[in-house]
């Protein structure tokens, strides 16, 4: 029963907060986006928890909270974007937009009302770090070591882009 | 516990492997060994040296012809998909050269390593049938690509159709994401043969449905179908013509090789039907929208384009939806897929690379900057003849059998059920040869701007983009000598 | 079969002298034009000594390679030979050499003459892959290559922009019909699951039902890739245009043998069209035929008057296989080859002997100072016109004879009403060109062209005279009807056979030549202007017959005229040039217009239609 | 009624659409990124509650391999926002329209 509450409030917390980064009526500065983005992964990784992802919810928070939001604050601060966004709003853009997305919404969950997914085996699975681990080394090598391969593309990606072309 | 043999990883991703060392190596050897070495002949080096890493994945492919199936379908190899890799390295290759006279960095270390990680990621979205490997290789593909297509330094536009290149894929790439753990769910597994056998047919069930559709649409914005291809034409046009071409040509056909396996081997029943008034959901119809769609928009956007290179993104998006018909055929459609793809990314490549030589020389690649290009360069000008007739269909080149063979794939298969889509195909590539005579027009008739200054060309492109011609003509001319290999059971 | 190599080399000759010329002899102009001279008199002469060596029997001969195989998709690069395709052979390898050797006169110093001998080349060996194809995809692959071939010839004076405009018109619009053609094989191919002609025949001469309910919509589909090429109603339009083209050029191509494949090929599959497909073609091809020739009576320039004589002609032809009767079209299709070539080459010798001036009311007075090209071109327009005993008697009256025995009246009445019409409107250009004072000063100093341009001429006059009695249909007959053939006629026999086995169909085909002759007797012999759009007449010698023709033209021919001259106006207009050639300013206009709304550059924008096409697609699919 | 598979993805769907709605909706690039990550997240979030209801750890090294991935597409898109803002001065969506038709 706990864990029930604990869904719906962390649900119900996850959803606030994204609904601010996107949309928020007190401030556009990208810096509070930023924060409640923070939140956001932090109450995701609450679920988390609650699915019993114990080494993600980790992940989560580590990779999430701690580096990529690090990132964004850094990059807001080094282009120093206060006062940019003040344009005026379209009222027509935004009409159309919240249709088309409010279309997709509608047949997600049109079609999740109607999918017979009540009757699922009791859940015993345990995200555990051990587990994961032997997994990682395992049967998923291979995008073990494709991921790594990535990161270096990132890597190249990144310094060769921000870097001033020296004349 | 699973029992992991590392030798067999090994011997089955050698030429991924053989590549990835070449990109390294070429960082290496451009940050320790040349950066005393005067640009011109540094760029010739490295790009050598990564079209002979290139060279030397397809002579490992050759002699050592490894088939198998690592860890349950993390990674399968089948002479199809060694001869689809064989293709994306063929084009590397030749995007390599092609851009031997380009000048629109002086990263040309980065770059070539750059080219080659996408090509190893490209390698292995082609031979794996793990949903989360194929979600893997394909961002590193992309965001490689995002990063080529962001090359050019002085051109702010290149960064701008970079960002939305990268914009785009990362929605899309979201979509995916968010049908693969749909598949995942519906399924219990992320192996397509299991997806398969777990999902049977033929009735669609709702939630499956919007995984089927998500995913496609992640697959979608890589092959440019309309309506996912708004990127398309901007980045074509913006990005370095020689990253351009890449993501037309090899990073093309593997995505459409992909999304044919995924729909077809891990949703084998669920084909559905797309007939008037005959119809069942599944993912014929949804293709079938697809291929409509680009076809129509494709063609008619070509028709009032100016821009030479913008005009082939609107072709290349027709052609898309002529490919989409290749899955539609099934079993038999799926080698006209690849013949069609590979030939249509030779075709492509060379289109960009003359592009490429009239940019560098004239200083724009608007249509009217190719005036009089028979005058001053006939050589360059009869290869793009042979390019727009091929991309046109006129036979013997290899558009022409290209698109017969899909069509005749797609007829048959569906016992005539797609004859409307079949009859809107070929009205569609009569209307597109409109679009490609006007480039002809420019370059045979309409005499050149005077005041020209004759500056020679490098001829490492030209050769490349002769080569490409000669490619077109010859599989044209025989197609049984790709047809059959791809063919063979 | 002996001797299976040569047909072999008749066909890749000319493509061997092509390439070699486009690569290596660009610059040596002799080289190139003997290359490819020499190319299509040696394919003739190796046709010949095939012909002599293997007696035409009506079993065909197939000789293949394989091509392609992928599972159950085969098809085979072939040569069908057989009655059809060794006279078509023939007639093109003859033809061709004769105007190749004309077209050395012709084009004497025009700086892209290795080019244009290339071009000429390529398009020999295309035409003679469509000639010897023995499968559908082959023929068409040779179908398109005639095409292109054409389309470089047309536009081979690229400098001049109308040249340029015009070989596009003819791509595009054969194109839209070659859309057609394309999906009546895939039909085809996915009812009866082969391409070769030999197969097809079987499967249909087995169960004539095959085909099933696509019977009459595949053969129509297969017939409009004939209404492109051989430029019927309603894609007649590109061949006026196409005579931007040199005059050889329209000669071979635009006259005697590329227009014809459409012909040949619904000929080569006459086994494919059932009764109802039939009667559309016999139809199509007859309205062409009348609207062509009336067409023809108003043209001043003497290129387009022969062009649109063609299209008239070639409604003769295609009406004739609607008629079930493809002897006679192909009979017609040989003959025609020989009078029209000659006409459109004497044609030519008169242009360049008035400095390229093609206004007939420019010229005049040419009969005394060209004889040759004089008696040479009166021989084809008799031979046009359908006087015996020239080849264009019998060939015509052949059809006619068809319509009648068929009795299909009314298609009879409009055959005999175009042949009236062709006499009237060739007589009208001999008047014109060939009698009375020069109008023109360049006509005046006219004189005669050199022998390598006449002797063509002379070959061509002798082959459009006795055309008609070298027993043509009798070998023509081999291949369609094998059963009903008896032994070939002595040249005598043939001569007065169509008055012994149809008297009504010659005596109407030699009094509608007759009455036509009369009519531009009376019009044309004393004219220096034209007197018909003039309406009145010249009153001072005003007779009254006369008045009588004027005013049967007037209220008949010149309303007709007016009111089909709209119609096919408007169909150039709007139908072709309009929403394809050109895309005309609306359509671009419009798709530029929605374009710009949508891609505006903006990725808000992008991003909301991404998302709406996600939308779409999810509701497309879950119905 | 116990929270079961259902709840957790209806969470998701919600999540994604207002991803997506961020994407389309905001301006400032930067916020459009981060609209993407949720999008992201969302469908992490549909993976970890298959995983646990299906019993099937594979879902959950997706997810694993799926914050990686994130985290690389943050860093060269940040990159890609950084070069663009050198040359143009801004990461306003509506300046980037240097190309049209």
């Amino acid at each position: 029963m706990t864990a029930d509450l604990l869904f719906y409030l962390f649900a119900a917390c996850t959803l606030v907060c994204g609904f601010l980064v996107i949309a928020n009526p007190f401030s556009l500065n990208p810096v509070t986006s930023a924060m409640f983005l923070v939140l956001t992964m932090v109450f995701l990784a609450g679920l988390f928890v609650l699915l019993h992802a114990f080494f993600l919810a980790a992940i989560q928070v580590l990779v999430y909270a701690g580096a990529v939001m690090v990132l964004f604050l850094f990059v807001i601060m080094l282009l120093d974007l206060k006062a940019e966004e003040r344009r005026r709003l379209k009222v027509f853009g935004i009409t159309t937009g919240l249709i088309a997305v409010g279309a997709i919404l509608f047949i997600f969950l049109n079609t999740l009302a109607q999918a017979p997914l009540g009757a699922s085996t009791t859940p015993e699975l345990e995200g555990t770090t051990m587990a994961l681990g032997k997994l990682l080394f395992t049967r998923y090598l291979l995008p073990f070591e494709v991921v790594s391969v990535l990161l270096l593309v990132a890597m190249i990606g990144a310094i060769f882009l921000s870097k001033k072309e020296l004349k | 516990m699973i029992p992991v043999n590392y030798l067999d990883l090994l011997r089955l991703a050698a030429p991924e492997t053989v590549v990835l060392a070449g990109a390294l190596v070429v960082l290496g050897v451009d940050l320790l060994a040349l950066r005393e070495v005067e640009t011109g002949l540094r760029r010739l080096l490295l790009l050598i040296l990564g079209a002979v890493t290139c060279g030397a994945a397809i002579a490992w492919m050759a002699a050592f012809p490894n088939l198998g199936n690592f860890m349950q379908g993390m990674l399968v190899v089948t002479p199809l998909t060694q001869w689809v890799k064989g293709g994306v390295l063929a084009l590397a290759i030749l995007t390599l050269l092609l851009s031997g006279g380009a000048s629109f960095t002086n990263h040309w270390g980065e770059y070539v390593a750059l080219l080659l990680l996408s090509a190893v990621g490209l390698m292995f979205l082609v031979s794996s049938e793990s949903l989360l490997v194929i979600f893997i290789a394909l961002e590193l593909a992309s965001l490689s690509l995002y990063i080529l297509a962001a090359f050019h330094h002085d051109a702010p536009e290149s960064a701008e159709a970079a960002l939305k290149y990268f914009l785009f894929g990362s929605v899309s790439a979201g979509f995916m994401l968010f049908g693969l753990s749909l598949l995942y769910g519906l399924s219990g597994s992320i192996d397509l043969r299991e997806i398969a056998a777990a999902l049977g047919g033929p009735f669609l069930d709702p939630l499956l449905a919007v995984a089927m559709v998500t995913v496609a649409v992640g697959l979608g914005f890589k092959i440019a179908a309309a309506p996912f291809h708004l990127w398309a034409p901007d980045v074509y046009q913006a990005a370095p013509p020689p990253s351009a071409a890449f993501i037309a040509s090899a990073s093309k056909l593997a995505s459409f090789f992909v999304l044919a396996k995924v729909l077809s081997v891990g949703m084998g029943g669920l084909e559905g039907r797309a007939v008037f008034g005959d119809y069942l959901p599944g993912w014929v119809p949804l293709l079938a929208a697809l291929a409509a769609a680009s076809l129509l928009w494709g063609n008619l956007a070509a028709i009032v384009q100016t821009n030479v290179r913008r005009l082939i993104a609107y072709s290349a998006i027709a052609h898309a939806g002529y490919m989409l018909l290749g899955i539609m055929g099934g079993k038999a459609g799926l080698p006209a897929l690849v013949y069609y793809a590979m030939t249509y990314g030779f075709t492509t490549l060379g289109a960009f690379g003359v592009a490429s030589l009239v940019r560098d020389r004239v200083g724009g690649d608007n249509l009217s900057d190719f005036a009089g290009l028979s005058r001053r360069e006939p050589w360059m000008a009869f290869c793009m003849l042979v390019f727009m007739l091929s991309l046109a269909g006129i036979p013997p080149l290899a558009g022409f059998f290209g698109k017969f063979y899909l069509f005749a794939a797609a007829l048959k298969t569906s016992s005539l059920d797609l004859l409307w889509l079949v009859i809107l195909a070929i009205g569609m590539s009569a209307v597109s040869l409109y679009y490609y005579l006007q480039v002809l027009k420019q370059i045979y008739v309409v005499p050149p701007p005077s005041g020209l200054a004759a500056a020679p060309i490098p001829s490492l492109p030209k050769t490349v983009i002769i080569l490409a011609a000669l490619t077109v003509i010859v599989l044209g001319c025989a197609p049984n000598l790709l047809l059959r290999v791809l063919a063979a059971p | 079969m002996k001797l299976e190599i040569l047909p072999w080399l008749i066909l890749f000759l000319p493509l061997v002298a092509a390439g070699w010329i486009t690569l290596f002899t660009l610059r040596n102009q002799k080289l190139s034009v003997g290359l490819s001279i020499g190319a299509v008199v040696t394919g003739f002469v190796l046709s010949v000594l095939f012909v002599a060596v293997n007696p035409l029997t009506p079993a065909p001969q197939e000789l293949s390679l394989n091509w392609l195989s992928i599972g159950e998709f085969q098809v085979q690069f072939g040569l069908r030979l057989d009655p059809l395709s060794l006279l078509m052979m023939l007639v093109v390898t003859g033809v061709a050499g004769v105007i190749h050797i004309y077209s050395w006169g012709y084009m004497r110093g025009d700086r892209g003459i290795s080019r244009y001998f290339a071009c000429l080349s390529l398009f020999t060996f295309s035409m003679l892959g469509i000639v010897l194809a023995n499968n559908f995809l082959q023929l068409f692959i040779f179908w398109e290559l005639v095409g292109v071939s054409s389309y470089l010839l047309i536009g081979f004076w690229y400098e001049k922009p109308a040249a340029a405009d015009a070989g596009k018109k003819a791509f595009i619009t054969n194109r839209l019909g070659d859309f057609g053609f394309i999906l009546g094989i895939l039909t085809v191919w996915a009812a009866l699951g082969s391409l070769n002609f030999g197969v097809l025949a079987e499967k249909l001469g087995a169960n004539r039902e095959a085909l099933g309910g696509a019977a009459t919509l595949a053969g129509l589909l297969i017939f409009c890739g004939a209404v492109g090429k051989s430029a019927q109603f309603p894609l007649h339009v590109w061949l006026p245009d196409a005579m931007e083209g040199p005059t050889p050029v329209s000669a071979l191509i635009h006259a005697a043998t590329m227009v014809a494949a459409g012909v040949y090929m619904l000929c080569r599959v006459f086994f494919l069209l059932n009764a109802g497909a039939l009667e559309i073609i016999a139809w199509i091809g007859g309205f062409t035929a009348l609207i062509s020739a009336l067409m023809a009576i108003q043209q001043n320039d003497i290129k387009r008057i022969l062009a649109y004589s063609t299209l008239s002609q070639l409604g003769y032809m295609v009406m004739a296989v609607g008629l079930h009767g493809p002897t006679p079209a192909m009979f017609h299709l040989t003959t025609h080859a020989f009078f029209k070539a000659l006409l459109f080459l004497g044609a030519g010798s008169v242009i360049i002997a008035c400095h390229h001036e093609q206004d007939i009311w420019k010229m005049g007075g040419l009969g005394r100072k060209m004889p040759v090209t004089f008696w040479t071109f009166l021989a084809g327009t008799l031979a046009l016109a359908g006087v015996w005993p020239l080849s264009g008697f019998f060939s015509k009256d052949a059809i006619l004879a068809e319509a009648f025995e068929r009795h299909h009246y009314a298609l009879f009445a409009l055959g005999v009403m175009v042949a009236l019409l062709t006499t009237f409107y060739m007589f009208r250009l001999v008047f014109v060109v060939f009698f009375r004072p020069a109008r023109a000063e360049p006509a005046g100093h006219a004189v005669e062209s050199p022998q390598v341009m006449l002797w063509p001429l002379r070959i061509l006059a002798t082959l459009s005279i006795v055309g008609g009695v070298i027993s043509l249909d009798h070998y023509y007959r081999l291949q369609f009807e094998p059963a009903a053939v008896g032994a070939a006629l002595s040249w005598t026999a043939q001569l007065t056979h169509p008055f012994a086995h149809a008297p009504v169909p010659a005596a109407f085909g030699l009094a509608a030549a007759l009455a036509g002759f009369a009519c531009a007797w009376l019009l044309y012999r004393r004219a220096d202007v034209d007197p018909l759009p003039a309406r009145l007449g010249p009153v001072a010698r005003a007779m009254r017959d006369r008045f009588y023709f004027d005013e049967l033209y007037q209220a008949t021919v010149i309303r007709a005229h007016d009111f089909i001259a709209t119609i096919a106006d408007w169909a150039d207009r709007w139908l072709i040039a309009g929403l394809v050639v050109r895309g005309t300013h609306g359509t671009t206009e419009l798709i530029g217009r929605a374009l710009r709304l949508v891609q505006t550059g903006n990725l808000q924008t992008y991003a909301f239609l991404f998302a709406l096409g996600v939308a779409f697609v999810l509701w497309w699919v879950l119905g | 009624m116990s929270v079961g598979l259902q709840h957790y993805l209806v969470v998701s769907a919600v999540l994604f659409s207002l991803g997506l709605l961020g994407v389309i909706l905001r301006r400032n690039l930067l916020v459009i990124y981060m609209g993407l990550e949720m999008m992201l997240n969302a469908a992490n979030l549909a993976l970890v509650a298959f995983s646990r209801f299906t019993n099937n750890l594979d879902g959950q090294v997706f997810v694993f391999f799926v914050i990686t991935v994130a985290a690389a597409e943050v860093a060269v898109g940040l990159a890609l926002i950084v070069a663009l803002y050198r040359r143009r001065q801004t990461v306003h969506a509506e300046d980037l329209t240097c190309m049209k038709l």
